[in-house]
């Protein structure tokens, strides 16, 4: 029993941390903002070469051939600093459901080096999301029909683009014809590989949720460390510090919570949906609370386009509640906790 | 206590029901941050206006009817019912007028009231500095005297439809050697001096909400000043009390929004319900709209009977300001998936308005003074305990 | 349209505070808790003496015969000053259900006189009640049975003590047997008559819990204003202040629930059970947040039987889940909000 | 990461579960807080130490089983599963002995930690003063020098434990020119020394649960202080993070609530599904109390690897205590109007428990330092906000 992470899977979390922090400032992600495409091919070119997008990548493929645990600290990086949503989808998400296409698929030989290589991206469609974010900028949709699993080319499909508060996520409504030609995998063998891909997308989302909440806990601490109001940094009012002190412990309790479901994840344990559903309602919380809590330290300052925490606080509300949202990782965890058979108590954590 | 409407009340409720029914717009209007929009809500203010219905409690010799509070409650559950454009002028309408009546000139009055009324005017407010937010009297922004005028220097931020409106109201320092609340005046000016810059400021979805107003020896005469010279402050006071309290938020808009939540409930609940959270939300925001405007009765009866507004300034605030996030909260819950798409996106039917009433709602615990500033006013002053 | 209260109405209000401020003070509480029966005779001549008995008894029945406004009032002075169930059971209760039976039964006439002299106790028995408070030293217990009411002698059933948490509360389990001539009124008759019995009980203690929420609230100020810690009164800090500041919050939009509900009972609205409830729920609620607030605030001490807070907090817990439970209001609530022909929004309210 | 059990684990837990299913009383004891309760707890700790479970993390030799804190988790698991009886000396075990293995002399240890295992020293805490709750520096107690013992006057209050145990540790002004923080000693000393007079005081629920203590003229040899004179705030800051962080609160405990609170909603559904609050409160109790079982596997984790116990001493203290309330409402609330009822009640069958521990768990955010005071440490000390 040893609940952390090794010094190898720390030290990659750190260089990411690093990398990040110059490359990903707020400045640079309002600009892609504005662009049409809300893409920028220098980030998809430097993530890549710092080996973002080979991660869970076979060996033989050009990967890394790492797992969720690797991915769970990554993720709570890219949330911290919003990076777009086609990285984990395409480097994570899609990436599993290649590895797991029945043995020899052409497809998985084709798109995992590529993907490795950070020279495509991918796009997943499934009716738990009424949209599909990036789906123009794809190189490849891969999409749910009946538990069935097809790809097609964008231009095959077509699509609608939906404007998102997140200006980041670029959501298109498919309307696409499912054809024997474009069928990859037939439902009995489709089956599994989709709920797990839940599962990781529910992972996936809520560690970038819990690295939201810290970002936007420290944008409310550095702007109260900061403004002065009153003759003093609004900082130092017992209000404001118990504001950021609640968001402190929220995130303190939700972190483990979404290892254990990394955990899970990487083990294929077999109540890995209940862990995932619960670390997705915990890191929502937290950064739910964040974002009440930092908007209201920042003032009149934080209701602003011009400061950084709109960004923030708009990418987690609409992460919250992508892949599954409230209801239904609650009625997951419902499913789990009344199951009359279900050993609950202590003595069942692992 | 009696809690049926006379029959006068319910002849006004139906004089207003049907001319609403007859004249708000079946297309929403633009939002009133966006020029067109502006325009457009301008033009909606004259039409109340040519109607008397503008700002119906005014006396009739100033554009209003010279109606009660009660009838009041009535004209505006019936206008938020009617779900009638927002009022582009409530800063000039719910917050200067009040002030206005109280402590202005007839001559002030005159001048200011009827351009109010019939939309000639949009007001907007300038209260607060960057140095000065919650802490309304830290104001640095100098009007000092020259001869039958004020020079104006400094600046203004959070300045609600200034980018658009005509005139603006606020607090200036008259007195360079004063501190803190005392030497301020309260100045009404056109929003078009020569010396003044607006820079817009953008809010959360993108719409030039509020403005920075620059002050660059911008010249004003003193008779658009209300109340004596370095009094500014008390009758800023009483402003900020109507602006928390009673007049701005009126009920209605609650109850309207506690409505629409439950109907938008009902028409999800196959999906909502797994989550119990929401149904308990739905509840409790039918019943706390009811609580507030009850509340409301209960204090306009009493306004009626030759009370004062007191501490209900401070908790109205707190109450409707946490109630409506708490509603756009639940709103947003229910809609899942497809709360965060922008109302014009080619599939945000059924979504429309409640993103942006969410953003909105997270306003109300910040302007008009933090629900902070609010709870240490009402352990102060209401519950009596020490200041720190 | 007027939602004050009149002068008299409010001339009798203080009137009874006055009296149970000096009549009722918690050293007097604690010293009939010690008592067998839990009861003073010695209180209850002094409110008769202050009319209290009387307020609703018909007035050819030597009452005053006033209503559930005068009554409203009167409740959250009860609440205030933690007065036990008899006086409300009996005097508002019972009067009711007396008043109502069917034209000239002798039971009205002959205990109507003797609630409001002050010499007769009676005790309601409802289903939605486990136990009954008061049974044993009640004179005439009421029954519900089927619909029908009853009336019994303590002394024909049998009683069996259940001691509560609230020390003013003696709460009996009553075994007994119905018989025709323990028969007073039958279930069409009977129907009417307890579906505003339950009504008037959720009114009722609504109002004491508005009344027992202001005393949590006074107890709580006090102490904080006279307790130093860090060398200044805890009242001066400001997370004890926003945490009073928040219980009057509550209060302040419970009150008015209240009056509303005692209005449309006044007046026999068709929509009165609703109003009760949403009463109930609110008074609740502000009941249970200062108590909450209250003994936080009042650290250590409030976590002793030495401190009166004690009292007040058994009580409030107690009658919050008294006569229909916070579930058994939410579910009235809910019928009238999701019901498809309410009227709900503006304009409704009356 | 490693997130199962080592073969040495499994085995040492199902020595635990064995053992307790064969030695846990049948019957409930009665509460610790009556003398009867008291001497019943005593008599288990005796058992308990008979079978080397009452320290388990102790070295053998003082009267453990050098066990990790993995172990120790797992012996709590199968505790509090067992529904095993509470532990009357906790202050001792949980809060004392850390500080003593830390602090204390090798004499010392040996002639306290033994006799605190095996149950023959009940040990109560004596930290807070009338003057000095939350405000712990506050310490007026004198403990005056006189050759090779110190002289005990002033008196303590708040001390758990103390009406029926055998001995208390507490922080005495060995200094007395000193204030706050400085100038404090940490002395042990017995309950029936002459000059010392103990008054109970009674809990919410009418026992007396903690008592105050006079102390007058009382003499304390001075190789009862731990630690060098003056340096006792340290130390006691040292207790004060077991206290409130991983030590004493094990998860298990909540886990257990969160279990029995499903089964209460489980039988119960006819009536609490009409509030749908209640199933929301009853899933989150499961997660939250599984969350902080997670934090705390954590934290035993990383101080395995040579980690330090920092603000998870402040952030536990408000989770577990907040979590406790919570489930405790919950509870309440299902049981409705028999909620009430005292567990000696001759209906209180399916209540039994649930009262007090809603009782108990109001104590929670208060004692070991207020939820506000945590708040307060985790902005200033963890998030770097600045001091008022």
């Amino acid at each position: 029993m040893d609940f952390t992470f090794d010094d190898q899977q720390l030290a990659f979390r750190d260089a990411i941390r690093k990398f990040l922090m110059v490359e990903a400032a707020p400045e640079w992600l309002r600009e892609i903002w504005e662009t049409r495409s809300g893409r920028s091919l220098d980030l998809r070119t430097k993530l890549a070469d710092q080996g973002l997008t080979a991660i869970s990548v076979p060996e033989p493929h050009g990967g890394m051939g790492l797992g969720d645990l690797d991915w769970v600290l990554a993720q709570q990086e890219l949330g911290y600093y919003a990076i777009p949503d086609s990285l984990n989808d395409t480097a994570y998400l899609a990436v599993d459901l290649l590895k797991r296409l029945p043995a020899g698929h052409a497809l998985a030989a084709q798109w995992l080096p590529r993907i490795a290589q950070g020279t495509a991206r991918i796009a997943i469609a499934h009716p738990v999301n009424p949209f599909t974010a990036d789906a123009e900028n794809a190189d490849l949709l891969l999409l749910w029909h009946e538990d069935e699993i097809h790809a097609l080319k964008p231009a095959q499909a077509k699509l609608t683009l939906n404007e998102s508060i997140d200006m980041s996520r670029r959501l298109y409504r498919i309307d696409w014809t499912p054809t024997a030609s474009s069928r990859v995998c037939d439902a009995s063998a489709g089956r599994a590989i989709w709920e797990d891909l839940l599962n990781r997308a529910g992972l996936a989302l809520a560690a970038q949720l819990v690295g939201l909440a810290s970002r936007m806990l420290d944008l409310g601490i550095d702007h109260s460390v900061n403004r002065k109001q009153f003759g003093k940094p609004v900082g130092s009012f017992q209000a404001v510090k118990h504001h950021m002190a609640d968001v402190a412990v929220k995130i303190e309790f939700a972190r483990p919570v979404v290892y254990r479901a990394a955990y899970a994840m990487q083990k294929g344990q077999a109540d890995r949906a209940v862990h995932v559903s619960h670390a997705r309602l915990a890191a929502g919380e937290a950064a739910r609370l964040a974002a009440r809590r930092s908007i209201q330290v920042h003032g009149a300052m934080g209701y602003t386009w011009e400061a950084d925490l709109q960004m923030f606080m708009k990418r987690a509300w609409a992460l919250e509640a992508n892949w599954g949202d409230r209801s239904f990782h609650k009625a997951r965890v419902a499913a789990h906790v009344l199951d009359p058979v279900a050993e609950l108590g202590p003595a069942h954590t692992f | 206590m009696r809690l049926e409407y006379t029959e006068r009340q319910k002849a006004f409720r139906k004089e207003i029901r049907d001319w609403l029914a007859a004249h708000v717009p079946k297309e929403p209007l633009r939002s009133f941050d966006t020029e067109e929009g502006f325009a457009q809500h301008r033009a909606w203010e004259r039409k109340l206006s040519g109607a008397s219905l503008s700002a119906v409690t005014w006396p009739r010799d100033l554009g209003g009817r010279g109606l009660d509070l009660i009838e009041w409650l009535t004209f505006e559950e019936e206008y938020w019912r009617a779900n009638a454009p927002l009022r582009v002028n409530q800063n000039g309408i719910f917050l200067l007028a009040p002030t206005l009546m109280e402590h202005g000139t007839e001559e002030q009055k005159k001048r200011f009231l009827p351009r109010m009324a019939d939309g000639s005017d949009i007001w907007a407010q300038a209260w607060s500095e960057s140095g000065a937010g919650s802490d309304m009297a830290a104001i640095r922004c100098k009007a000092v005297r020259d001869g039958d005028h004020y020079v104006l220097s400094g600046s203004k931020i959070w300045s609600t439809r200034a980018v658009w409106a005509d005139w603006c109201f606020g607090l200036f320092r008259s007195d360079p050697a004063s501190s803190r609340h005392h030497g301020l005046s309260f100045l009404l000016l056109p929003l078009k001096l020569p010396g003044i810059t607006i820079r817009p400021i953008k809010q959360l979805n993108g719409l030039p909400g509020f403005a920075e107003i620059f002050f660059d020896d911008v010249r004003v005469p003193a008779d658009n000043r209300i109340g004596e010279e370095g009094q500014g402050w008390n009758i800023a006071m009483a402003t900020a009390g109507f602006e928390r309290g009673l007049m701005l938020r009126s009920p209605a808009r609650f109850q309207q929004t506690a409505k629409r939540l439950v109907d938008l409930y009902q028409q999800n609940r196959a999906t909502a319900d797994a989550d119990p959270a929401i149904r308990d939300a739905v509840l409790k925001a039918w019943m706390d709209a009811e609580a507030y405007a009850l509340a409301t009765y209960a204090t306009a009866s009493r306004l009626a009977r030759g009370g004062q507004i007191g501490a209900e300034a401070s908790t109205n605030k707190i109450f409707w300001s946490e109630l409506d996030v708490s509603m756009h909260e639940a709103a947003m819950s229910i809609l899942g998936a497809r709360a965060e798409l922008m109302p014009h996106a080619p599939d945000a039917q059924g979504v429309e308005g409640w993103l942006d009433g969410f953003l909105f709602s997270l306003a109300g615990p910040i302007y008009a003074g933090t629900n902070e500033i609010q709870r240490n006013i009402i352990a102060e002053r209401m519950l009596g305990l020490p200041r720190a």
